[in-house]
């Protein structure tokens, strides 16, 4: 670990409103995943793994499972004396309050916060976005380059660069342009919303935004750009190992199915780089005499007395017997009783689907079906 | 705030030994796929909102601190109260049937002393059962009596086990052994602090004894009733023993005792991954832990954290240990395998129902 | 400890205006107090002390070192599985933000959270005042009077009731009438700030509050007065022993300065009902061959090489050869350099009084001389 | 995230024995009022990044486990690493001079082998001083040297030290005693893991030994080199050097030293208020500790936390332990009284500063 100081902000703040029913009572990032984890795990593990052990994160949604959760970072090995995860919300001062209004807002309205530490680099991340990185590397990045912002970029497919900010440089990893979501992209490499600033030109920057009545505050729309038409020393760093933001219905869908398999692309096993979470003790799953898993996660607590195919079972999910459950997601406590069938379903914490029911589709043209928190679907919701 | 501190005589090992305490005291001893025997004591006691506990550690202590740590995952890492690791006495306790040496206690009596809670609940790692101790608490303290000993009616004849002699709901006498349908001991009482103090000066003589071996010419003088549990018990003291309870985890009905919603079982967190199964695994009747991947086939198995079972491997009627691997083409019946074993492609381990196979623990892996 | 569930909602919300310079930069509920506490300590101290393990702390104003200071609740022993200590700041919903316009709307836009623990009473505080209390023989007395609401009284000098809310009771402790600071008190119960209810009703009481356009959303101001209206069962619960609200300078002072002498009223040694805190580990303190410390209280880290009087010197403060203090209260960090002489003063956290300058006044006729954390008070700025 | 972890071997008794050290480990003696030796090489460690940490416990490792619990106050309680409480060998380490003791590090060879990081750093808790690891561990990396031993110009004539004898740099031999300007070494040294663990097969014969004994005949073969250290160390072997040592930081340049800004000495947390001083109090030159509360007239002394000395009570150049009551009118006066002592009025306990008293460890009050 290098003697340079550099701390993370974490921005957690969003509603996620595209995650539809999954974010009613919850932050996007304290969604559960993979079944144990929060999607937040995978930010504060490679924080963790990355010996970035100073942690703001931003909150402002729905924050209490996000607080009560996270906690004091210890979970993650982050409640260092003197360091740790601080729970960073809107607050009020002497002049009333303000919320957080796009994401330089955010992280501008914790200068304070910044400079209490004194680090010589800040780390802005995304709280909601599944991914393994070693942070550090980046950072030895940035100070080879002598930049003064580095953006972490990844190679996409051309056809879909144009979905994405995409970023062309020169051959020493220098940014030349970045433009968002090109019609005709000159690059294939887009930004992941992950940024190492040199403290001080952020603070400045922040300063002069939030002064800015045209600004809509947001790092990528306007920081970037800026500093970019300033000419300043703005670098990449390269990523290419599996990385998917799980914004929607169809990509929290998709990317949960990404795990199984018998090599997936994200090893949620290897131990070098492990994914902590603030998970509960529960017992060993329970397979009964009739249960039937194939190619599936299974945490603990669940008990199976049904078939279980290509699913995620998440900790203390239910399938009663003679119930089927098929391409699925079930969040903690999800029960699917006696006779149901799921299929192609993300079904919410504690959500129940009653005897016999029949949900969600094979179909693939149809949207995958969601059931909310704490729901139950009884025979005639379906 | 519990009226009652607890202690756990944590160093007693089973009289039968066998190759799986060899290597570790009892209350380390694997159960239902991630706990340890002692969670179970720790947690009654915790559920019951005790948040001073002392732990009697036996010679070799490494395996219990590693697992209890600062008492954090029971809550009790607490700057009042909380965990004390209590060393036993010089020779531990390995004379049959004694689990409450007098002289584990004396040699912690400044752990009793600086309490205040009326009661002391103390009970071995060797039964394993979850009960709300509060019922038993208000009943200790409502007949005022200076034990109150927790039993229940055996479920079959045990050599091992000991029993009570009753009379009245008062406890005339205790024996080693226990019949079917006689009043079995727990290995779990309640008894006024003040009176533990004082049975320590009383007995000082003969220290080297059990409580309750010291209390034998005196159940006339000194009051000691009776509180029968109803629930599901398992006791510990024999490998043949400790096979059979695991497996009767495997009925539902039986985990729902040991697992009940709103009294769980702590024990300490680890960042395990859950459960993946492959396609062409085929599991039945079977409880399995985080971490596991499963390609094979397994049947009325428990099994513990981050066991790998290939394609191929069948696994039946067997207690698995953690980190295990199990090659394609292995099978296994009938056995305990501990932990970090690795069973190659095309071995075979199989005992029979009546003599379980046991293939002892194997030195951690790179 | 009984069976009935209560759970507490600890309001930290307010900016404590009335502390000037000593709440500038932190929340009232988070300024240091006698030696090496944070005034928060004593409500949290009592909540553990009393056996009650949830705790919701309502905050609002500039609440990062009330944030990171709480953390999980730890330094109290209320970190419990499935209980514990939860930071509640406003928070952002579909709708977006509201800010807590009130005592019990701060407490109404939390009713999700004391849902979550199905209590069965709610006891409300403050967490800027200092006392101890058992707070479960207030809930006795609740349950005993089968009460719909408990508030806790003590009583005052006739002469200054006029000042607090006053409660008239019958003979049985039922409150008859509740009158905002009367021209002519009818009794000397004062009302604390300190409630309990039943949790059905507070609900009930706290949406239709919501509701009621006319309410400024206080408990003392709208909530009472309408249960008392309705002909609820209102009782009090007396309390005879050491209670201060620190709300203002003078008070602060003065009740700092109660502390001291040979046998205060409140004890800080008193072992049955510890007042804890999250202290850092310091090394004892030192004090010179030239050091003369006579009745006052210092903390860990301090350094005297002067002579203090009468004053209260908070961790890691410092007197220098020839310095004098008296009277004073130094928060922790305050430096009162060589042949500097402080008298009647509150020095905030790492404050400095430079060499030989002279600050504040015997002349009780004068205020408290008061300078703000980090502020260096030099020669010329007395 | 260091390169290295650390061993602190907490087992070693001090040879001179006195009454202070026959209760409990020399780990766990006080120093500077509120902390314990063991705080010093922990704090080091932590310091500089280390984040898991062995601890070797000696047979009476009950204060140790008490004071150190799971390392939370060290930010040691941690899911991957943190502190590990590592049994010694059965016979523990009471032979002269010896801290290292091969078949300690033996006993708990797994906790070298799960590591991953390329160094130890290994102490003992007899030598007290707060230094940056950070050089030694560069120094250590950059020559490429099997062993990296602490030493520093000893400041006196002491037969309890140990010294190096070096040539360029490099040592070539160790032993007992050290003279003024000898190279004294401060029980403190970093080793490539795999040479430690080579160590432990190439000596498996001779375990009984201390590393260095072990490595007497093979200086010209193993690469052992040396870091000065220049700052403040003090070496606790005997009683009257615990004394003499602990005066020491009544002088503020060399508390300054041991409790540098940004290397914080760490140790385990309680809720003890500040010290109060009543009218007529008289403290001159004196370390005090949280919860004391002083009527009386105290010169030269350091008081652990929560001593009462009472109104016309005098104390000079003593040490006074935690929970020391001082009744009105007694007279203490180059002594050192442990903890828990009730001194009654009018009492006088009077040293010499040649030949200090010593007034022993007393059980726990109500």
């Amino acid at each position: 670990m290098s003697k340079e100081k550099c701390i993370a902000m974490l921005l957690a703040g969003g509603q996620g409103s595209r995650l539809g029913a999954l974010t009613r009572n919850i932050a996007k990032p304290a969604v559960s995943f993979g079944g144990k984890y929060r999607i937040i795990d995978f930010a504060l593990s490679n924080c963790a793994n990355s010996g970035i052990d100073t942690v703001g994160v931003l909150t402002q949604y729905r924050p209490y499972v996000l607080h009560s959760y996270i906690g004091t970072g210890e979970a993650w090995n982050l409640d260092e004396r003197g360091a740790g995860v601080s729970i960073l919300p809107p607050y009020a001062t002497e002049t009333g309050g303000a919320w957080y209004e796009g994401t330089a807002d955010a992280v501008y309205q914790n200068i304070g916060y910044i400079e209490g530490y004194k680090p010589d680099y800040v780390l802005i991340l995304s709280g909601d976005q599944l991914y393994r990185m070693d942070y550090h590397k980046m950072l030895e990045n940035h100070i080879r380059h002598n930049a003064d912002l580095t953006v972490s970029v990844m190679p996409v497919p051309w056809e879909e660069a144009s979905r994405f900010g995409i970023i062309t440089q020169d051959d020493d990893e220098k940014i030349l342009k970045f433009t968002e979501k090109p019609k005709k992209p000159d690059s294939n490499l887009a930004s992941m919303g992950i940024y190492i600033f040199n403290t001080d030109l952020l603070i400045e920057k922040l300063k002069e935004d939030h002064n800015d009545p045209q600004s809509e505050h947001d790092f990528g729309n306007n920081i970037i750009p800026k500093l970019l038409s300033e000419g300043r020393r703005l670098y990449t760093f390269e990523f290419n190992g599996f990385w998917r933001d799980v914004g929607t219905i169809a990509s929290f869908h998709e990317t949960s199915m990404e795990l199984l398999g018998e090599k997936p692309e994200f090893d949620l096993y290897a131990k070098d780089f492990p994914i902590m979470s603030n998970a509960s003790t529960r017992p060993p799953h329970y397979v009964g005499p009739e249960g039937d898993i194939d190619d599936s996660l299974v945490g603990n607590g669940c008990r199976v007395f049904g078939s279980v195919k290509h699913s995620v079972l998440s900790t203390d999910s239910y399938v009663g017997p003679r119930a089927t459950v098929v391409d699925s997601i079930l969040l903690p406590g999800a029960k699917v009783k006696e006779g149901a069938r799921v299929v192609r379903a993300i079904l919410g914490e504690n959500s129940t689907v009653e005897e016999n029911v029949t949900l969600g589709s094979v179909d693939v043209t149809k949207d995958t079906a969601v059931i909310g928190d704490d729901v139950v679907v009884g025979k005639g919701e379906e | 705030m519990a009226q009652a501190i607890g202690i756990i005589t944590a160093n007693y090992s089973t009289q039968n030994s066998s190759m799986l305490t060899d290597v570790r005291p009892a209350a380390s001893l694997p159960y239902a796929g991630r706990y340890r025997l002692i969670d179970f004591p720790m947690s009654n006691l915790v559920n019951c909102g005790v948040r001073t506990v002392g732990v009697v550690m036996p010679y070799n202590y490494r395996s219990i601190i590693d697992h209890i740590g600062s008492g954090k995952d029971w809550s009790l890492d607490r700057k009042n109260g909380g965990l004390f690791i209590l060393p036993g006495s010089a020779f531990g306790s390995t004379r049959e049937g004694s689990r409450f040496l007098l002289r584990d206690i004396d040699f912690n009596r400044l752990f009793l002393d600086r309490a205040t809670e009326p009661y002391v609940i103390v009970s071995s790692s060797n039964v394993i059962f979850n009960m709300d101790y509060d019922p038993l608490i208000d009943c200790h303290a409502s007949t005022g009596a200076d034990i109150t000993i927790v039993t229940r009616k055996a479920t079959c004849d045990d050599p091992n086990l000991s029993s009570a002699w009753i009379e009245d709901g008062r406890v005339k006498g205790m024996h080693r052994g226990a019949k079917y349908g006689e009043d079995e001991f727990l290995d779990t009482f309640i008894i006024k602090r003040e009176v533990l103090l004082k049975a320590l000066d009383w007995y000082a003589a003969v220290s080297h004894l059990d409580l309750f071996e010291a209390l034998a010419q005196d159940f006339d003088k000194v009051n000691v009733m009776d509180y029968q549990f109803n629930g599901y018990a398992a006791s510990i003291f024999t490998t043949q023993g400790y096979f059979r309870h695991s497996m009767e985890l495997l009925d539902p009905k039986i985990a729902e005792e040991l697992f009940p919603e709103g009294r769980p079982v702590m024990t300490k967190a680890h960042d395990t991954p859950p459960a993946k199964y492959e396609t062409g695994s085929r599991v039945r009747n079977s409880l399995v832990s985080a971490g596991s991947r499963i390609s094979g086939s397994i049947t009325g198995s428990i099994l513990g954290r981050g066991v790998r079972v290939e394609r191929g491997a069948t696994v039946r009627n067997s207690l698995i240990g953690q980190g295990v691997v199990i090659e394609s083409g292995a099978i296994i019946e009938n056995a305990i395998v501990d932990r970090n074993n690795f069973i190659p492609a095309g071995t075979e381990l199989r005992g029979t129902p009546e003599a379980v196979l046991v293939k002892e623990k194997s030195p951690e892996r790179h």
